[in-house]
């Protein structure tokens, strides 16, 4: 295995509990975001576009649907001879094995991993944000400015900055301080959980890290502060543009809905920084007649009959004559029937909502279902909505 | 699964009623359908079929075809063993003609056919677009013992009066070949060949053989038609949608059909999906103002205009206020503000700038060429 | 994901802690055999050959190496869009993680997988066997004999018999019974672990077996005696070619040696059932006019200015001028210095026997070691036995 | 790692004295060394420097370059952006001459060069087999702000004599090139351009359009050697083995270096491995009454019989009693039993039936076309 300068290692195995029956087969990352992508798709297509092409990618929750849409990664151009990527689930010893007590500890556990490329730098990313960021700058920044370790920040709104980790910086964009959720924020750049550490110092902090008792493993929490104390050298890499945690329904939708401006904040457009990901296999999509579509993201395979504004529509959506879909994300292969009505809802993969039903209208409730808090209806998988049927806003449809 | 039957595609193909469109690639290489070429449809309904080991007869050098085929990996044809061969050509200039020189071709790769491990060959153009399983033609073909099975699809007889360019041919009552015809004027069969052949590939390389020690020099006069006394050869009936792709108004008329609901179902989904290269692009966006009926839109599209009746590529982008009816914008087309187009073909990455306005015939659509701005 | 007709899994996670230092860093499948193959090519390559081309590979013990070894699957064509290989480390759930408790267990916990391509049947594979073998034509006969498990066996020395798993079967090779290592054999027809289930019988046996407190979770000991026991027909399929179990440094030894006869009964030069392997990217390799060698095997990169006799050498080898090499085995990148003496020997991958040094010379033993019982001396990994050193047969050196 | 920089092997090589061996077969793609074709060592210097994008001017058609190349995933080229591009060649039959007419390739392939996204051009053929990285070039060719940079290997006058066919020059002292001469009869000058050349990529775009809009048809004289005065061209030294292939005679003579251990370590792991396409086969096999001395073999032979100062391809057999003598034997050769061969060159798939005896010259060898039987 020739040596790599820098291999990069993502966090893929949070649950997303806050995404409901948005995760409940899917990790996090799985999660489908924009019309066509996965989440873990930003940070995969990050790499390749910043010349990064060892990747290991740490799986946990539902680690099966996350390897077989990675695959060999031929999607991100990373099925490499050398390098490449490479799906880690928790390694399991003889004595039994455990979920990672935290980000660093999921670091730690792989240090076997990152050692067969003997890199000199290590660059830690989430999978679960969405935004475009070409890694070499910071990089380039890293050593340029021979940091021992080197945090992404970017600017929040002040009211805001309490919510995030921040980082509190010297002239120089040295950081002196690091706070997590303050509660009075002496600064609003908040850390995007991206990290390049050069990695013999990472290194033997993780390994000190690893036998603390009273330590949460946590790159945020405890790694960082503890290099603080240690006095090393670790530096800001302030990023602008547009960086979305997507943790909840709320921000899920919200995210998507940002796309849909006729100027959005992330381009997705750009042929000079592709967002990559598994091609469905679907055929243009079809505007019939009598369809009507604004504001809105159609995927191939797509046919539409009905109404869709401001909506994302992902492959293989069908909208059937006189439907009205509105601020609404349709997930694969879902149908909503002729005359159906839905509003600021999401549609689950495969489901169904047949002809003439009603969601998200604040009208009577007819069908059994939990309640949600954000205005949203969100519909699981493979679910289907009989006809006529109405379903109130805020409701969430799921199987057990 | 056809495992043992290999695929060979004959790109030899005349393109002489194309125009512009075919200056720049071959016949196998024009884009259609939005996001495809021709030559997706056969490779796609080869692997669909179990077939891993293809060759094509590449007719001439095109970077348009092998850059787009490069490694085979977007067909999972990038094998160590067996896999996808673009055979080198010693045709240089277009092809041309009913009776294209083929065997030459075929001859000099002759190593090829015959090291593969495969005991059948399949062969097939680009130009008989459809969504096809070949399995059925397979157990025919074992079953009447046949030597030769070439595929059809019938036609009415006043429907057949009106093709031109094809090869046609008439059975038995028991489906064995007894005429067949080749580019003729006024055709006295109903039955379309699709120039696809099923036979044992031994047979195949015998056939090559003789007929170019004999001074043949076409596949489907020299092999085929003169051996119709010869050897037993079968027609086997298709009965999904064609689209034959012999002339640029032929080309015009079955992408517009494609916005019928069940064709568009059925060429894309009947059998198999059909696979092309890759391009990464988003899904296509509608802006506010955008008013999009009866289209085909290929994903990376960006609209802000009116569009009826057309099929957008992929990353074609539509302005404000422009209109677009009827009309095929290929790969990276943009229709500025204001501008106009009507029954026109767009060849990739042609621009038409504020305000301007082209307009051609239902029966005769305009061609814009590669890459041109206007 | 389309669905696949049979569905292989390879079980490679064993220890083979009777291989010694071969296998202290390595899982047993993943140790090198004939001059540049690893052990997993065989089950890998035969599966590939037979047309099989979605194979999950289950490791446990140290699966990095293993992991790292088969990458894409590229060596054995088996990076595919669709399909392909997956290497599967035991699951960690929420709740925790553990070595799989047996054979059965293994395939247990991989349902899911196994379901994601909606196969009809699953070949059951060791990854620790050397054979070559068309699964297909027992898959052909598992259908047409309609039966639920078809278990390939070999004719043993009747003898041997009491060391394997006996099958018991009809005229028509109906297994009538199973028993493991009987002391009275009634048959000589042993069961090589490679079995064909039809995947719905399999999978509920599996899923009544996994509840079951008495079972040892094995096929062998109890999913079989099960399936007879529930009256499934039950099939053998009789194979007549080399078969070797390498699970000691004995049996190891021997299968090398078995290559260098004149006429090997494993053909490795058949190019129509090739073996396929990572290939090392190294050049021809360079036999000098000093050099002499007969009986043996030698891969690429080797420079070879000794004599060699009866031995094998991996590739990148070095043999000094004067050295004598006889009955050994070399794996990559070791070397044997000038005048030195290697007789019955195993050296470790890039361990290097310096000049003039003697192994397995029945003289005094003047180096700390400890022993071994075969005849046989063992030098583990990147040890270096020191010039002028005699190590006595039967000795074992390796790193703490 | 030089990402920014793309790679062009331009395969207009003259092979007029080669005899049979390049009858097949470009220069490019003549078997060398056990395993490799003269191909993969430029390939292999390519992108052990980091390069990823890389186009072959192929200089005609050949299955024997294309099966080769196929895909690039033997060298990790199949990539989806950059990667391996066998461009398509108007070249019909052998290239011949000292100024072969490359240009118009270069030139209908120009959009391929412009498109791509790297800043500087590295051109190369596949003749001058080394093992080179080309880091410390790069940084002199920026170091000295050159225009273009040629690599060069210094003779003595005295051997600089002996040698034909190539492409000579002068540098004054700071190194920029003052004098070149193309396959001068009595060179003047002692430095042999490796025919490698490093420049700016819009540059290269601008000599090729400059030179064919006024009749160049010769890269090396048109873009080049006319320019010497125009353009900073700077000459950088490299001081390795190099085997220059240019002839049969030097590819036998260079081929039997190879037994050298110092130029084996050389050629082979200098600065990186040598990739080649994996051919699968067991480790090479010595039976009982092999006397093997001085030679180079392969995997996948079996030797039974006698072998000194030969080369031995992937699967040769020598039988029992056979003797292989100062002789290279390529892919899948047979040598029977009690048969003989001396100063001989089988090309693929030649056998030598029992007890026949084959001689030939050290300074001129017998070539055996592939797959004769003797």
């Amino acid at each position: 295995m020739r040596s790599k300068e820098c291999v990069a290692m993502i966090l893929a195995g949070g649950q997303g509990s806050r995404l409901g029956a948005l995760t409940k087969k899917l990790a996090k990352p799985a999660v489908p975001f924009g019309g066509k992508y996965r989440i873990i798709d930003f940070p995969l297509s990050n790499c390749y576009n910043s010349g990064i092409n060892t990747v290991g990618v740490l799986t946990q929750y539902q680690p099966l649907a996350l390897h077989s849409y990675i695959g060999i990664g031929s999607a991100w151009d990373l099925d490499r001879r050398e390098g490449g990527v490479y799906v880690l689930p928790p390694y399991v010893r003889e004595k039994g094995g455990e979920w990672y007590k935290g980000t660093a500890d999921a670091i730690f556990q792989n240090i076997n991993f990152i050692e067969m490329f003997n890199p000199e730098y290590v660059l830690i990313l989430s999978g679960d944000h969405i935004y475009k960021m070409d890694y070499s700058f910071m990089l380039d920044k890293h050593k340029a400015s021979q940091a021992d370790a080197t945090i992404a920040v970017i600017e929040v709104p002040w009211e805001e900055a309490s919510r995030f980790g921040i980082m509190n910086t010297s002239e120089d964009d040295r950081i002196i301080e690091f706070e997590e959720k303050p509660k009075k924020p002496k600064n609003n750049l908040a850390s995007m959980g991206v990290y390049v550490f050069s990695w013999p110092v990472l290194r033997s902090y993780l390994t000190g890290d690893a036998i603390s008792d009273i330590s949460s493993h946590d790159f945020g929490k405890d790694i960082i502060p503890q290099m603080l104390a240690g006095n090393e050298r670790l530096c800001a890499y302030r990023f602008a543009g547009y960086w979305k945690d997507v943790g909840t329904v709320e921000s899920f939708w919200e995210a998507n809905m940002d796309l849909l401006s006729d100027e959005p904040a992330l381009d997705l457009y750009d042929p000079d920084w592709r967002i990559y990901s598994v091609s469905p296999t679907q055929p243009p999509h079809v505007i019939a007649n009598t369809a009507r579509v604004v504001c809105s993201m159609v995927s191939e395979g797509c046919q539409v009959f009905g109404q869709v504004e401001n909506s994302v529509l992902f492959p293989g959506v069908y909208i059937g004559e006189g439907a009205k879909v509105k601020d609404s994300i349709v997930m694969p292969y879902a149908s909503i029937g002729a005359n159906a009505i839905v509003n600021k809802a999401i549609i689950g993969r495969k489901s169904s909502v047949e002809f003439g039903a009603q969601l998200g209208v604040n009208d009577q409730l007819e069908q059994e279902a939990s309640r949600w808090f954000s205005g949203i209806t969100l519909i699981g998988e493979n679910l289907t909505v009989t006809s006529e049927t109405k379903i109130k806003r805020n409701a969430l449809l799921t199987r057990l | 699964m056809l495992k043992n039957v290999m695929g060979l595609i004959n790109l030899h193909e005349s393109h002489e009623s194309f125009r512009e469109i075919t200056k720049h690639r071959p016949l196998a290489a024009i884009p259609f359908a939005g996001r495809y070429r021709l030559i997706d449809f056969v490779l796609s309904n080869f692997i669909n079929s179990g077939i891993t080991n293809v060759g094509i007869l590449s007719a001439g050098n095109s970077r348009a075809l092998s850059d787009h085929i490069r490694s085979g990996k977007e067909w999972d044809l990038a094998r160590k063993r067996d896999g996808l061969f673009l055979l080198p050509s010693w045709q240089t200039g277009a092809v041309q003609g009913s009776f294209p020189s083929d065997l030459t071709d075929f001859f000099s790769n002759l190593d090829y056919i015959k090291s593969s491990r495969q005991r059948f060959a399949l062969l097939s153009g680009s130009r008989a677009v459809c969504n096809i399983n070949y399995e059925a033609a397979y157990y025919y073909h074992l079953e009447k013992k046949a030597d030769i099975t070439v595929l059809y699809k019938e036609y009415t007889s006043a429907e057949a009066k009106s093709l031109s360019g094809v090869t046609m041919f008439k059975t038995a009552g028991d489906g064995r070949v007894v005429d067949m015809e080749i580019c003729p004027v006024n055709t006295h069969s109903s039955k379309l060949s699709l120039e696809m052949y099923l036979m044992d590939r031994h047979l195949l390389v015998d056939l090559i053989d003789a007929s170019v020690s004999r001074g043949g020099t076409n596949f489907a006069r020299d092999c085929i038609m003169k051996n119709i006394e010869n050897l037993k050869i079968y027609g086997f009936p298709f009965n999904g949608y064609l689209a034959r792709i012999d002339s640029l108004q032929n080309y015009f008329n079955h992408s517009m059909k494609l916005l019928t609901p069940e064709i568009w179902q059925e060429i894309f989904f009947a059998n198999g999906s059909i696979y092309t290269k890759v391009k990464d692009e988003a899904p296509a966006k509608y802006q506010r103002d955008a008013v999009v009926t009866s289209s085909l839109v290929a994903n990376g599209s960006v609209i802000a205009g009116n569009v009826e009746n057309s099929i957008l590529f992929r990353g074609v982008k539509v302005h404000k206020d422009a209109r677009v009816s009827n009309s095929i914008v290929m790969q990276k087309g943009e229709i500025g503000p204001g501008a106009v187009i009507e029954n026109v073909i767009f060849d990739k990455d042609v621009k038409i700038t504020a305000g301007k306005k082209l307009k051609g015939e239902l029966n005769h659509p305009i061609v814009i060429e590669k890459g041109t701005v206007i």
